[in-house]
């Protein structure tokens, strides 16, 4: 695997000092705590919203860092959970007389750091609320798992709680409204290659050139099956039965759709994608009124994507359609 | 302060940042392949503040190798191996040095915050199958009266049996639980991590 | 090379339907000329604008048809010119009574679809004007090339000639800006790995692990030179050398600056290579107004990315700023 | 309307579709590997819109063959071929058969809407590399009063020959062309499209 890459330890910190440079009015950068944040918060009338996670997803979550999105964003190394250090901190310098908001995507390494990260906070007397993302349906829910896994749903939760802070939601709407969010998000991904992280120089897994991963994570992790490469359509076949047969989607439901990149995946191919899934939807009566192509949470350069569905009502609906000024546009 | 809990620092963060793309790679089968380079970048920051930690007393300096961990390492190796650290250091309060005694209890605490923090026991396929027998047999062999290099060296035996004994287990818990049935067959990096650790200061306090 | 496809020789049209499925508001498509265009046009107070060139360069350039920015668009199949019978029918479905724009890739293969299909379509009483772009830099001027190769610089010639129309501006006006534009835009690309056309099925070159290609074109052409891979800024550095040093840049000046990912690079690479380039511009003296980091025109999967500067004045300024409505989000 | 015509064209199509991935490949090497795929759309064209031509008179037949390549393929390929097919439907005009003198006719205006589209000649490593001297050979043998197979043959060795021939010479037209000094030591892909049909052409009529 080759890449653009300096000493590979430096991979997350060039990415970001990218980014600021990239932003230098929106957007500031904290070294010390891989820290994105927007320049003009904490605010006085405004929640503050912020997500850790890992690197290697981008644009989410460092480039989702703006008005009408996140307020600030701490990744971890590339697929790393955030030290709960980093959370702490962020939490401090942003928080706002209206609280802070946190959005975890439901992995145990992410779960631990912003437990402990928000203990800490809340001793200095921060008011924190957390909103866990789990809309990955190729996971089980198990007494073994700590359940499913939050993926590309996360870009619905985001862009809508954004969307409320900046109408002066509190922290207990806006944590309700993740939480709506999150009830009516379903996502399933897979795989053509694996990805290799920059400092381990070597694929997580490797595929043959006629297999594929279904219910493949955003972190490498292999999936749930090993099957042979099919024709794009019969892909979408499968992960749409997947998605759209888990609760809460039936026949006159108005949705948004997402073909989400994995980061690898040319933008040809995610509308050839969009295309059978759009179809798709007609046929089961799912009414389309959003939707969204391209790449919102990747594993790095993996080449492959996820599906998901969002049930939509008229607030959600226009609480994704509010502005919001990013560092790249992804809606 | 006592040399020995320098000395066994000193020996688990050399042993980590020697095994950094071993670990990794174990991590990589089921896993999502970053527990080596994880832990790497805590034992790196250790050694890189080394000259300035805080010697005064040896609960004062475990808690200073914890939060060197838990910033400079994200998720569930930073948590749960700076629990592990802060426990051992809670244990020794403002004690001025550690003595035989004390080392049992030390790791029986950061035992029960690993499980709590972790929410995860024996059985689980984690580095808690390598660690929990590997100081049963410590205590065992300090009960019995054996020497230095004796107790640690049963202890290492002890934790690479259990390491390999995950391989037949099921994932419980971290990323690899994920995979269900296909983390059979495989070895626990966190355990075999613990058996390499453990080797490696038996085998260092008898050169 | 495994991607997502059904029959190989339905790519492009299976591409288009989606694009059109997810625009139903905005985009019409018209399959017998591979045509997406605006659904509101002609109008009798606007040029329309066009663009042909080849399929796989996406989101150039059927993903920048919209309101401020391309009227029309109708490729050819992957990395082929379109038919000139596709650049006559368009032209005349798009006609306005102030005339179209065509923008022209300078390459042999579109030139000559381009002047045939505008002398058919002359030969109806349509007006018809033609900027050629040829941004890069890789290829020297010579007697024996049709000279320079036109890549990701295109954007910039879009973007600004499409804001000049919704102005109103004249045939002769929009000409002129877009000939501006080509003689302030310099790019140079590189690659780390070649690219498969899904007809082909094969890479179109291979390079091992350790080399890099220098020079690159956006067919997978093999550009001028094929060295041992380096470091990140190593390559930054070699492509700005070639870019900034070939007029007009000099001290001073007020420049767009981008970081073009060619399909198969992920994000964060194209960031780190924008926070090197930034910094060898304000080394250089040269003022960076406005930024762009994401995929423009890209070479199906390939992994590599090029560099473009633009020399900016206040009215380009502007026209760059002025909104566009297009199915994806460049700018 | 003569059949030869018919035949010829059948046996053109025919053989590009044959040779579609080999075509392909040739262009791959210094250009942009889309030649053969090109070419096949636009015979593919051709056989499927087969029994509904025109083939009234064979200036109008070879005007319809034009037009569908022109409708269906792209920039250098689309442009060249059909400009050949329309300028030997031109030659024709409403003759009601071909004869052996309309041959060469027919193709040195083939070769001079191709030269004046293309902006190209001799010596710039293209397909009329192959074709101008092959279209030579075809007019000595006719000359020389040879049948109808040994003319075909000539011309097919000489294809052949001048289409190895492209090998050391440097690309002066066409994406090769971006290459430089690269497209030396590779075969271009048009000319030896042209030796291929040539020979099968050849060989058909023999058999
Ligand atoms: N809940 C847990 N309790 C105890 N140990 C755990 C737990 N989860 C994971 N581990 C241990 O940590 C190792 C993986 O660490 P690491 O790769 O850093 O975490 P992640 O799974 O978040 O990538 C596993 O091999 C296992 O031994
Ligand atoms: N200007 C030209 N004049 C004559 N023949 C040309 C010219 N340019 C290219 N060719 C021929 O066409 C072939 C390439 O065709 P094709 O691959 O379809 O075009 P492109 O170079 O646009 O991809 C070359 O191998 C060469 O024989
Ligand atoms: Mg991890
Ligand atoms: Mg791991
Ligand atoms: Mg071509
Ligand atoms: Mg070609």
């Amino acid at each position: 695997m080759k890449r653009f890459v300096n000493d590979p330890k430096d991979f997350v910190p060039e990415m970001l000092k990218g980014i600021a440079l990239a932003n230098p009015k929106t957007l500031k950068y904290i070294p010390e705590y891989n820290l994105i944040m927007r320049t003009d918060i904490p605010m006085d009338n405004k929640v503050s919203i912020m997500q850790g996670s890992g690197s290697g997803h981008e644009p989410a979550h460092v480039m989702t860092v703006g008005k009408g999105m996140l307020d600030a964003a701490c990744p971890g190394n590339v697929f790393a959970a955030p030290p709960a250090d980093f959370v702490y901190n962020t939490t401090k310098l942003e928080s706002s007389p209206m609280g802070v908001l946190h959005l975890l995507n439901n992995y145990t390494g992410d779960t631990m750091s912003f437990e402990m990260g928000r203990e800490m906070a809340e001793a200095e007397g921060i008011e924190v609320r957390t909103v866990t993302i789990n809309d990955d349906v190729a996971v089980k829910d198990s007494l073994y798992t700590i359940g499913r896994r939050g993926v590309a749903g996360n870009f619905f939760v985001m862009k809508a709680v954004g969307a409320a802070s900046e109408q002066g939601k509190n922290l207990a709407e806006l944590e309700a409204i993740g939480n709506h969010v999150v009830a009516n998000v379903r996502t399933m991904g897979m795989s053509l290659t694996g990805c290799t992280p920059p400092a381990k120089g070597s694929p997580i897994f490797t595929l043959a050139e006629d297999e594929m991963e279904m219910g493949i994570g955003i972190h490498g992790e292999p999936g749930r099956k090993r099957v042979k490469l099919a024709p794009a359509n019969a892909i979408v076949d499968e992960l749409f039965e997947a998605v759209s047969s888990d609760l809460p989607y039936k026949a006159g439901d108005e949705v948004a759709l997402m073909i989400n990149g994995m980061g690898g995946t040319p933008i040809s191919e995610l509308y050839i994608l969009y295309a059978h899934a759009h179809e798709l939807c007609e046929k089961k009566g799912l009414k389309i009124k959003r939707n969204y192509v391209g790449e919102y949470c990747t594993s790095l350069e993996m080449a492959g994507f996820s599906l998901t569905l969002l049930k939509l009502d008229p607030e959600l609906e226009a609480l994704l359609a509010a502005p919001a000024e990013i560092a790249i546009r992804v809606f | 302060m006592s040399k020995d809990v320098e000395f066994v620092v000193r020996t688990i963060a050399d042993t980590v940042l020697l095994n950094e793309a071993y670990f990794s790679e174990l991590d990589g089968v089921v896993g999502d392949g970053d527990f080596g380079y994880s832990i790497a970048r805590g034992f790196e920051k250790v050694l890189g503040e080394w000259d300035n930690i805080d010697r005064s007393l040896p609960g004062n300096f475990l808690k200073k190798i914890s939060s060197l961990i838990i910033s400079a390492v994200g998720g569930v190796s930073g948590t749960l191996w700076g629990t592990a650290f802060l426990r051992a250091g809670m244990v020794m309060g403002t004690k001025e040095a550690i003595t035989q005694e004390d080392i049992v209890p030390m790791f029986r605490s950061a035992i029960e915050g690993i499980k709590k923090r972790g929410n995860s026991d024996l059985g689980d396929k984690t580095l808690l199958d390598a660690l929990i027998p590997a100081v049963g047999a410590l205590e065992k062999a300090i009960n019995e009266g054996k020497t230095g290099s004796q107790i640690l060296e049963e202890a290492a035996v002890v934790a690479r049996e259990q390491a390999e004994a995950t391989r037949p287990m099921l994932a419980k818990r971290g990323r690899a639980a994920y995979t269900g049935e296909r983390s059979i067959g495989t070895l626990d990096a966190g355990a075999v991590a613990m058996a390499v650790l453990f080797e490696a200061v038996s085998q260092a306090w008898k050169d």
